[in-house]
């Protein structure tokens, strides 16, 4: 399955959840936000919410900032 | 002198709250997290970059400090709005420092787009604390829109300028005294004094990022700027004496020897 | 931070130095010197009065504070050298803080009279930490003459108005420490981020009096300025940040989520 | 005998001594000092110095000071 | 130095535009149009009072100075249309001075109902001169609006504090500069070198009130003003020297005679 | 405005003295005393430079400007007065501008150098009129040694820093005043507004040279410092308002119309 | 015919016209303006339009102001 | 004659007065002033004062100074 993670296509493999890409890529879910196709995902929501083919998430965490 | 800062209800066991940015690594963020005892710090929410060595999440939270995120970046309400609810996923929080800039140049806060998010977020339920000028209107709008303090800048965020118009930094804290907002100082602190001089003006506490992370020696500047904040709140709490035209001796003027 | 100022080879444990005059109490001193920390302190020279309760001597002694005796008063070198011998013999010490003022209304230092005193008093044996103004030339003028250190004004005494010209400190101060000569700024000093900023231009110290003693709650302002003495030394060994005239983000400018 | 105390006629019993007199008067001779019609006597000679009569004595203190 | 102060097209032969408040008589005013030179000055519109002795606008035009009604007093961008509107009819002027204060005790502008009096003012064909506090933003936004100029407060009406922060009104210049719209300093003028200063920084014009009427000799500080716009003005062109930390000699350092 | 400066009992058309050290040509130490309408202006005593083109004393005389010799590069009382014996010969005058510095970086006076100084050439029968620093005390000595005016420095020579320290120049002033001495605000004046400030602290003129010969455009700064002086003297006989924490109204709070 | 004019009740003459009411109060029209019941009155309204009883005229003109 | 003007050896016509010297360099005498030998000539003196061999001269003007 193809997605656009952060503004680059990526490969993912089915049925990966929200939670899942998170912990894939952080190690954890402390510090993150996760939008689907222009909407913030509650946290709440991402042990069900699968990815879906062609879809666009922008994955946010908490960096250094004034 | 037991005399927190308390916003929204929570009390904080310093009064200065520390940005974050500007650091050359996690390890100065968490000397300088420690050296100036600050109970609440501010983050940025951005895409996540695998590059990025260590997680600030993980300093701030082992130091057992509370996290603060910020809108820096956003131009627009609308983009205010939606960073503060990504925060508020991403870190549990419903706090945010609202920023809405006008350009990049001045990075001034747009007052019009300002209010505008303050009264959306407000009505979202968060706990708003905004960055704004030193308009004594627009804090007293911002204040009204039920904001959880008030953030006046010294002078434009990275300057250094200090605080350029001290008499409306005073209007500002007369009138949040009155609502019971608290006032903190945000934006332009250059060095310890300029901290110690916002606390004397009436602020209740001071927010500052660049100072410290950019200053030669970060932890020591820290440390300065706790000693420099509770030097004020000191000060104001003393009452200082009055500015006087003409001297007035601290030795008595009778009974000298004569010879 | 381990960093004492040192005099005439003695090292203090505090860069604070208080002025006892102007307290309504011996108890209020007492106070003030246990807040400030201090390791010195000033005291003048006067006839004995029966009706004076407690012994300023004793409440110094007890805090194990070292003892300044000062000529205020004098207008004259003659008058100036007599009393600092007096001070010598009451408090077996041979450091003097020097004063000779023009007169009662400004307080201000006579430089032709202070030169010749200090000449004197350093010709004599005293180690002289003379009181001047703020001018450059007459605070090499005392260095060379072999002051122990140079103590110019901020502005005039309990006048609290802080620092009047920066500029003058920090010729004064790149001067002497050239020659190896601290500089305390005294006189002026009204509130905590006055003492910081003296300390960010520079000085090795601060003396002050009224600010304290005068103040609503004088022992709280005495750790008001101990701790706003701390932070200025700090923020100057720590290399504040430039000022700029433009903005800089503290903050990513990348990175920011796309909705 | 017959002394000018701090500028007030003071009387004193006969052969009194300097460091009689600051004890006399202040309970001990910390911080005291002391002029004789008009010369500074060092603290090492109070004991032996007898005040005589009609001399002009500054009895002086530390006192509070900027 | 013919240099003229141009505004939506009109060239004024003077850059002082004076307000008329404040006086003690139309005599008073008489005097103080005439010394000042101003080629504009304001009045506010108001019910008629029949005890008010003499007329302002006969004053004024014998004068042949052109008027500029104000909305002083108005809280709100109803309130402020209406009161331009009015002084339409009255002084057959689409010239407005428009003040759009958040209340009595700041007389500071509120900076959402000025920008949206601006807006309507600017749409009903007015020649919009807005007063404004000293936000770069907020003066761009009135700028983008379509106004005439921009007219940023040196500090609170009639406080005569001067420019209180300077960095902010250089802002203002330099953007509207790149905008082709003429810059007033308006309201916190104390004295001469104020109105000097303003000018130096670059704005176009200054506009003053109670500074002269309310002096101890108003046609006299009204001398003062104008030669003062014109020497801030003057030395602006003229290109000041820059400052510098050391001295530099005016006499030669060679060619001393030997005796 | 008949209001004239009067020095040793002769009367001068302008206030402001001009320098002429720094111009780049003749002609352009020409246009500037031309513009600056001065009546008395400083020259130097040097070597006679076979190289130096045209006659700087001719193109003084064809002006009409009384010539102020100095003493500048003197760094002890014997230099000064043989300096100003040298010139009394070359330009049969016994008015002197005394200058006495202590050393070339700061281009400060020595104040003992310059209070011997003063009192040999007033002994001499010279009219002096010493450069000084801003310590009221050495201009009360001056003062009292006969000098015919005070010239304190408002920043160090050449620096255009301003006047760093107003409160000592009102004291000087103040003082000056009661003994019927002017006060002459000499050295550090940047741009204008420093030059009406000056004014306005209560001297009776201006001396300057740097701001206006080394300025971009000489010939206009010479014109705006004209005009500048006179603004400053004239808002200093007028009387300006007192600075007042909050805003005042400068039109009617009554009277509004009802719609 | 009664009016009431800036607040007060006033007596008129009845077909008095604004510019009538004006010149008579200001003795002349410069620097003038009207609202009537909350309108404001063109200048070039003002010959024609006839003031009638009860109207709320305000007369508004150009005082010394900031 | 041979003398030193300004720190100059300068060969000097014999018999030739002060006045003489500096009409020559200067073209006259306005904004002038001489020292011989270390002391300050009076400008009264100059036409009796004549320079001698081997004598220091110093030929002082006015030039553009603060």
């Amino acid at each position: 399955m193809r997605i656009e993670l952060n503004g680059a296509p990526t490969e993912l493999a089915d049925d990966t959840t929200l939670v899942g890409l998170i912990e894939d890529r952080l190690g954890g879910t402390r510090g993150a936000a996760v939008v689907v196709d222009g909407s913030v995902v509650p946290r709440s929501a991402w042990p069900q919410f699968r990815v879906a083919d062609g879809q666009r998430v922008e994955l946010i965490t908490a960096v250094q900032g004034g | 002198m037991a005399d927190q800062l308390t916003i929204a209800g929570v009390s904080l066991s310093s009064r200065l709250i520390m940005g974050t940015g500007g650091a050359p690594s996690m390890q100065v963020i968490d000397e300088v997290l420690e050296a100036s005892g600050t109970a609440l710090c501010t983050v940025a929410m951005r895409r996540h970059d695998a590059a990025t060595a260590g997680s600030l999440i993980d300093v701030i939270d082992k130091r057992g400090v509370r996290v603060l995120p910020n809108t820096a970046g956003c131009r627009t309400a609308a983009e205010a709005v939606r960073t503060a609810q990504l925060a508020r996923e991403a870190l549990e929080t419903d706090w945010v420092k609202l920023e809405v800039v006008a350009d990049e140049r001045t990075l001034l806060p747009d007052p019009v787009e300002l209010l505008d998010a303050a009264q959306l977020l407000v009505a979202d339920g968060f706990t708003v604390l905004p960055y704004t000028n030193d308009d004594p209107v627009l804090a007293r709008r911002l204040q009204q829109s039920g904001c959880a303090a008030v953030m006046p800048l010294g002078s434009p965020i990275g300057t250094g300028l200090g605080i350029s118009n001290p008499h409306n930094i005073e209007l500002i804290v007369a009138e949040a005294a009155e609502g019971g907002v608290p006032v903190i100082l945000d934006a332009g602190i250059g060095t310890a004094s300029d901290a110690a001089f916002a606390m004397e003006l009436g602020c209740d506490g001071v927010l500052l990022a660049s100072a410290v992370t950019r200053a030669q020696r970060p932890a020591l500047m820290a440390e300065a700027m706790a000693a420099a904040v509770h030097a004020g709140r000191a000060a104001y709490l003393a009452g200082r004496i009055p500015r006087r035209r003409h001297a007035q001796a601290s030795s008595p003027t009778e009974g000298m020897a004569t010879f």
